[in-house]
């Protein structure tokens, strides 16, 4: 049912010009590659594994690649003609081999050559995809075998302990407590590293590192929660970072459900260059949409810097883009759950009004999407008690307005990453709102012209006014003004820019020449 | 595991929550304050994370910090069910065999509280948490006198009863009327019975210390979330031993 | 608006029953009175003061006349006629005189005498209720000054430290906090003591003593604080338990401005005799609408006994009495502060549905009446972080449905007498949610013939069902099957009854010659 | 007043609430053993309210009572403002008379922390609070490194900028995230320059304890709620005294 009477040409003309804002972007990332794309496309065409110093080979094998040909004709063809020339058949051999310097790197002359190193990067990709392929299988077979989670919307908890051992008992006891998703938050520092770690980890600030081995790790343990529970808990992590579609790659390959990853994230609060995350971004959402990852974008985070009312337009205009990149990059409806979140400075009048016309707009204009909804964490004090009666509110929006992912709200958010026991007291709130009021959006009905209808009528029409101007003065400049939670972040600096290359002519990818 | 710390996230970490208010204008010398009282209730590091100022000369904190006191299980006081835990029938079937005549029990709740809830739900055939009431117990003889009853007329009934038992109901616990009252009353079945003649003196309520009873002068405390076929059991156990 | 779509015949039918089931028990308190009507009548007539055992003279001199003549012609002309022969003009020295045995009481003979006795009483009742009129003035020349509470619901809280001293900073703290009602808990024993205690007091348990003095104390305390805030702090106490018809006159006499008044409450929850209960119940009303004091009932109470849902029925029914025996005592409508309470379990599915549609019940039933809206108590737990998110969610409630007084919940409900900090969390939850939803109503439109409007029309007929039953077999038996709050109160039995008598032929009383 | 307790409806009564979790499973003994802990922590009586099994193996619990600690006011430590609050004006104007130059001060988020949103607060035009940043003052030139600043590159830009002052900010405090980067940030300037040359070293963030300075190697620590007037004073008064 639509509660908003939106205009359908307004919406029509939001997308048509989020879709015009979008396509330069496009353009630059089609035309651009970085070192972690090429590491990706080697994880999956088979290099595991890292030296002594925990510098994984794929990192040792692009950085020699890079060295002797440069980065524009892709690392497939020098890799796989090397590997004929060096007589090898494991990948990873050929990296230890690249990294001790005894071997060279080019792009062969001869057509053959050529032809024949396509066609092995092709075919050690295609095996790569293979597995991320049954992954999405297995995935459905187990919901089929254990079941789905019982309701929208999805209950989504956060672990942070910095140890994956001290994570896992509490992934297991979150899951048991009724969480239908976990995520498992990442160090500190993680975001700004130019290589994924290796092997189980037991340390970290605010979370411990995402690695393929702790994915693995969590997944399995969940796996047996979901068999415990006859319930398939999903689980998430993040792609994004300076090696986001590396991280997509590793989630792909480890089942992992659901995956943090926004279009302009890294850009705006880690500083990592525009152009790097946009060509990332791109390949590792070829990635998602193949594994049947739902991807969880992250304009949440907009409010925590600028005021949710005054911006709450930048959200949608950032959801716009975001739904456009997806759609190009060939993710589907169902995997896009476009973020937004319970900012509003709870002392403003009618901020739970405000609240519901702003969640109530993204449900509208994104009808098939599993909306992920943030709870508040700005306006969170010390103040426990409030705090659990502020969740408590977000709760009833997330209900009133059909959000498909609720991120649990803690009333400890001010304080610390949260206690077990703050979960439990966290999802006794959620249960008690959706087992209450879990109905209520039948009897919720925004007075025709009303304060709800009007805001949510007013939001849209700012946002198509920001996208105009985009439009005019392209996305990279709105970003560099500081467009989006007030951080401005020029297309020129910002972290990992010389890991970025212009495709030359003869650039290939044996990932993207599948996924494309 | 005999010695455990509290656990925040991490096995051993000791973490705690406290609140509280203090007489003190909010200042940093209130925040002080506020953080030296938790340094004294073993917080340390404490991290005072809320404070708000209430009404004239108040502050209320909210203070977090790791505890460095140990629990040591071993050494915790409690009143175990030193009883088996009897069916209904059972419960009936030994009163039968062993004392041949109804146990007579005696309810109320006693000097102004007017809290039947709790009683009720021992008393009544209609109980609570699924089991039924002692009346439900086709060998327990039950008078509930309700609320608001005074000591000299408990006592009376008492003895008007045959009573084996007395179940005395406290719920309003402010300035300690539960501990007054319950004196009271166990002070007044000592004047007037003789030490053999006395019924059983059980009281109830959801404030109790139950490791107070022989302070009370009673047999017996049962606290929150009582049932009734505890009360039973227990009956069976005290007044006429283990059913064989 | 109406949202319920109620059917007006079915109010009206309602309405009917509740006229007839209430009928019997007012002719039966037109024909009788009590020790406690006759005191409170020798109150306003003048009485004052207490013997050095603290027991108040109009005990004194009640009980002196009806030694000599008993109770059944009331008190006044004997009282009148024995000054009139003592040669005595203050009555309070009649009463001393009386307690030491020097006076003789009896109905006169002569014709003239009884005038003359009736006459002086009326003088004397009049004086005292030109007292309570002034006090009425005053109050509302005080709000035009000071102004009135800023909003619906008035907020209203409670003190119960058990020390008036302890209480009035606590009470101005409160209207401070943003109290538009104090309530000054009494001590648990007070409603079974056949007098009322005099002075201030410093002790009791979970509140201290209703005095005059202590009324007063407090009245003043408050007016400082009205004048402070510029907003008119009302205060209310309790007309309830043995002295219901002096505690009425007592709160006329010293500006309360709100009185705990239930028709049914003494009997249910104190174990006080029935029909002593409905006569006092009766002439305390009609001084509280002289008083202009706004009566709270106390149909809340009933589902801490009952089950909230299975008894919904009951408190409309109670309401509706309650109703009817106020409007015959000559209470408007603005006087009536019906009651109903939160306290469904918050387990049950749709709990929160089922509460708005009993709240807007009541609301559809009562338009013009300044409902009581309780806060959940049965199921609060020491849990206090769920406290407070229960207590937000009977807030949203309360602000759904247009409650007219909003008796805030303190998440320490189930633990201990309110604590100031306990306020502060509470009155905090109320603005958070008064502010930012406090206009959701408009967007709160139950569906038709959905959840909520179905749930409050079968409430409604059970009510109607249950009237018939009522008007059939009579309240009294009704009160006595434990219909209300599943209590079982014969009307041969609780206490107080010894203190009641049939009217006698002559039987005349100058205050409700007047009030009638 | 100098002696003072916690207040819950009575002067002097003391009371105070208390929440934690225990390793331990649901049932009378962990409920004595939460006792315990309480009594442990100086409440007495100890009034367990509230005990709720979570996950494997654990038990939350709620405690009320009341706790027999005193708070002496006169011992409170605390980092009072020994500095006078100046105006935005007073400042520029003791700055611009004083020390002939605009004060240069140099700001950022080191490690891999990454909220920007408190230093900006101190920094920026924007500021908080309704009280402009330090950008504001006409007399100091700052520069904003931003967010994730390594060490290295906070002290080459103080070089850069002749700092006079360093500001630092750190959020995150997981397992003394922000303890470990400032001792990082105090001995890379202790090494890179000699006593007298070094800016002033002042760290920042809701969860720092004030007293901590010496220890950590820093002139001043600024925590919750901190406004930008208030740094800025600090600055006049440290670097280059009372205003006259
Ligand atoms: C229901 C209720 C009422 C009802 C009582 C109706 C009735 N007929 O009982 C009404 C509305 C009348 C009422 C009135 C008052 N109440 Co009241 N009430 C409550 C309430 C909401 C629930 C109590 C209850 O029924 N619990 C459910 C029963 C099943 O639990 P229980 O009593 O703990 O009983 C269990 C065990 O303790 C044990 N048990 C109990 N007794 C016994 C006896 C024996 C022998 C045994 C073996 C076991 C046993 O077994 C039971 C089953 O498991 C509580 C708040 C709360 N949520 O706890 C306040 C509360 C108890 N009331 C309180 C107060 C202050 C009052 C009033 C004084 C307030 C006023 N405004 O005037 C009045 C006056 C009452 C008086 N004179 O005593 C306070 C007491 C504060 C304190 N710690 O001293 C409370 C805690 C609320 C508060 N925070 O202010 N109340
Ligand atoms: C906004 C925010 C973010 C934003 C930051 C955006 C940005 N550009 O800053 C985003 C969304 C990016 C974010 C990310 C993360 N966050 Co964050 N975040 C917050 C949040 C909600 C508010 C912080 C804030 O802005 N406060 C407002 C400012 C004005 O206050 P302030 O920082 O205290 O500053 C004042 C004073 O402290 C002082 N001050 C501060 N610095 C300085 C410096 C100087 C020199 C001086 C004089 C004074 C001073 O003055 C300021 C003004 O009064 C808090 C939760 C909360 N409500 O507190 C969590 C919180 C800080 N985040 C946390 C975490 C763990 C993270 C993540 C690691 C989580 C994740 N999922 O990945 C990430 C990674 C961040 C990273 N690498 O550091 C935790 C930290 C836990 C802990 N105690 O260690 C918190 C407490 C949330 C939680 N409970 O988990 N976060
Ligand atoms: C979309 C998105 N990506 C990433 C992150 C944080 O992860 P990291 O900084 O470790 O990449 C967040 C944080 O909440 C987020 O919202
Ligand atoms: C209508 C009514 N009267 C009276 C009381 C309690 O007062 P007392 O028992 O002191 O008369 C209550 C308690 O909440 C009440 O609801």
């Amino acid at each position: 049912m639509q509660k908003l009477g939106l205009d359908p040409t307004v919406v029509r003309r939001a997308r048509e010009l989020a879709a015009r804002a979008g396509q330069p972007v496009v353009d630059l990332a089609r035309s651009h590659t970085t070192v972690s794309v090429e590491r990706a496309v080697l994880r999956l065409a088979g290099v595991r594994g890292a030296d002594s110093d925990g510098i994984p080979w794929v990192n040792r094998l692009v950085d020699a690649v890079v060295a002797d040909v440069g980065l524009s004709h892709g690392v497939a063809v020098p890799v796989f003609d090397a590997l004929r020339r060096e007589g090898l058949d494991d990948v990873t051999v050929l990296a230890q081999k690249a990294a001790a310097g005894a071997v060279r790197f080019g792009v062969p002359e001869k057509k053959g050559e050529l032809t024949a190193a396509r066609r092995a990067a092709g075919r050690a990709a295609t095996a790569g995809l293979k597995v991320v392929d049954r992954r999405r299988v297995e995935r459905e077979r187990l919901i089929k075998r254990y079941g789905d989670a019982p309701r929208r919307p999805w209950i989504y908890l956060i672990v942070a302990t910095g140890d994956i051992f001290e994570d896992i008992p509490q992934a297991q006891a979150a899951a048991r407590a009724g969480a239908d998703v976990i995520a498992v938050i990442r160090s500190t520092g993680q975001s700004l590293l130019d290589y994924v770690p290796e092997g189980a980890t037991r340390e970290g600030f605010a979370g411990t590192y995402a690695t393929q081995e702790n994915f693995r790790l969590m997944r399995a343990a969940l796996d047996e929660t979901s068999r415990e529970l006859g319930r398939y808990v999903r689980l998430t992590n993040y792609a994004s970072g300076l090696c986001m579609p590396e991280m997509a790659v590793l989630a792909g390959l480890e089942r992992l459900d659901m995956m943090l990853n926004d279009s302009m994230y890294g850009i705006l609060f880690r500083d990592i260059n525009p152009i790097r995350t946009f060509v990332d971004q791109r390949f590792s959402r070829q990635v998602h949409a193949r594994a049947g990852i739902i991807i969880n974008t992250g304009e949440d985070n907009y409010l925590t810097t600028a005021d949710a009312v005054e911006a709450a337009h930048t959200v949608t205009v950032s959801q716009l883009l975001n739904e456009f990149f997806a759609h190009e990059a060939g993710l589907a409806d169902w995997q896009l759950g476009l973020g937004h979140a319970f900012e509003i400075n709870p002392e403003l009048p009618e901020s739970f009004r405000l609240e519901l016309a702003h969640a109530l707009l993204a449900r509208e204009l994104f009808p098939d999407a599993p909306l992920k909804w943030m709870p508040p964490t700005k306006h969170m004090t010390g103040d426990v008690f409030r705090g659990n009666l502020l969740d408590g509110f977000f709760n009833l929006v997330g209900a009133l307005t059909g959000q498909g992912i609720l991120l649990v709200g803690m009333m400890t958010e001010a304080v610390v990453t949260p206690w077990l026991s703050d979960r439990d007291i966290a999802l006794q709130n959620v249960r008690y709102v959706l087992n209450g009021a879990g109905n209520l959006h039948e009897d919720f009905v925004p007075a025709p012209g009303g304060f709800i209808q009007s805001r949510a009528h007013e939001v849209l029409g700012e946002a198509v006014e920001l996208l105009e101007r985009i439009v005019d003065d392209t996305l990279l400049e709105a970003i560099a003004d500081g467009t989006f939670g007030i951080m401005k972040r020029p297309a020129d600096r910002g972290k990992g820019l010389d890991g970025v290359a212009k495709h030359a002519e003869d650039y290939f990818n044996p990932v993207t020449e599948v996924l494309a | 595991m005999t010695i455990v710390r509290p656990y925040g996230d991490t096995t051993g970490d000791g973490m705690v929550q406290v609140s509280f208010t203090l007489p003190l204008v909010h200042d940093k010398r209130a925040e002080g304050a506020a953080v030296q009282l938790a340094n004294k209730m073993g917080l340390d590091p404490a991290m005072l994370v809320h404070a708000k100022p209430m009404g004239e000369g108040f502050t209320f904190f909210v203070v977090y910090g790791r505890v460095n006191h140990l629990v040591d299980t071993e050494k915790v006081q409690v009143v175990e069910r030193d009883f088996p835990l009897l069916s209904a029938k059972e419960i009936n079937a030994v009163i039968k065999r062993r004392l041949r005549r109804r146990l007579s029990v005696v309810g109320a709740c006693i000097g102004t509280d007017a809290h039947t809830v709790g009683i009720d739900a021992i008393l009544n055939v209609k109980g609570i948490a699924g089991e039924k009431g002692l009346e439900y117990y086709r060998e327990l003889s039950v008078t509930n006198m309700g609320a608001q009853v005074s000591v000299p007329d408990l006592v009376e009934t008492a003895r008007a009863q045959k009573a084996d038992a007395v179940l005395v109901s406290q719920v309003v616990t402010q300035r300690d009327a539960h501990l007054h009252n319950t004196r009271a009353m166990s002070a007044a079945f000592r004047e007037a019975m003789p030490a053999g003649k006395r019924p059983l003196l059980i009281v109830g309520g959801p404030r109790f210390d139950e490791l107070m009873a022989a302070e009370l002068g009673v047999d017996r405390i049962f606290g929150r979330g009582t049932t009734p076929r505890e009360v039973a059991s227990y009956l069976v156990h005290a007044l006429i031993g283990a059913p064989k």
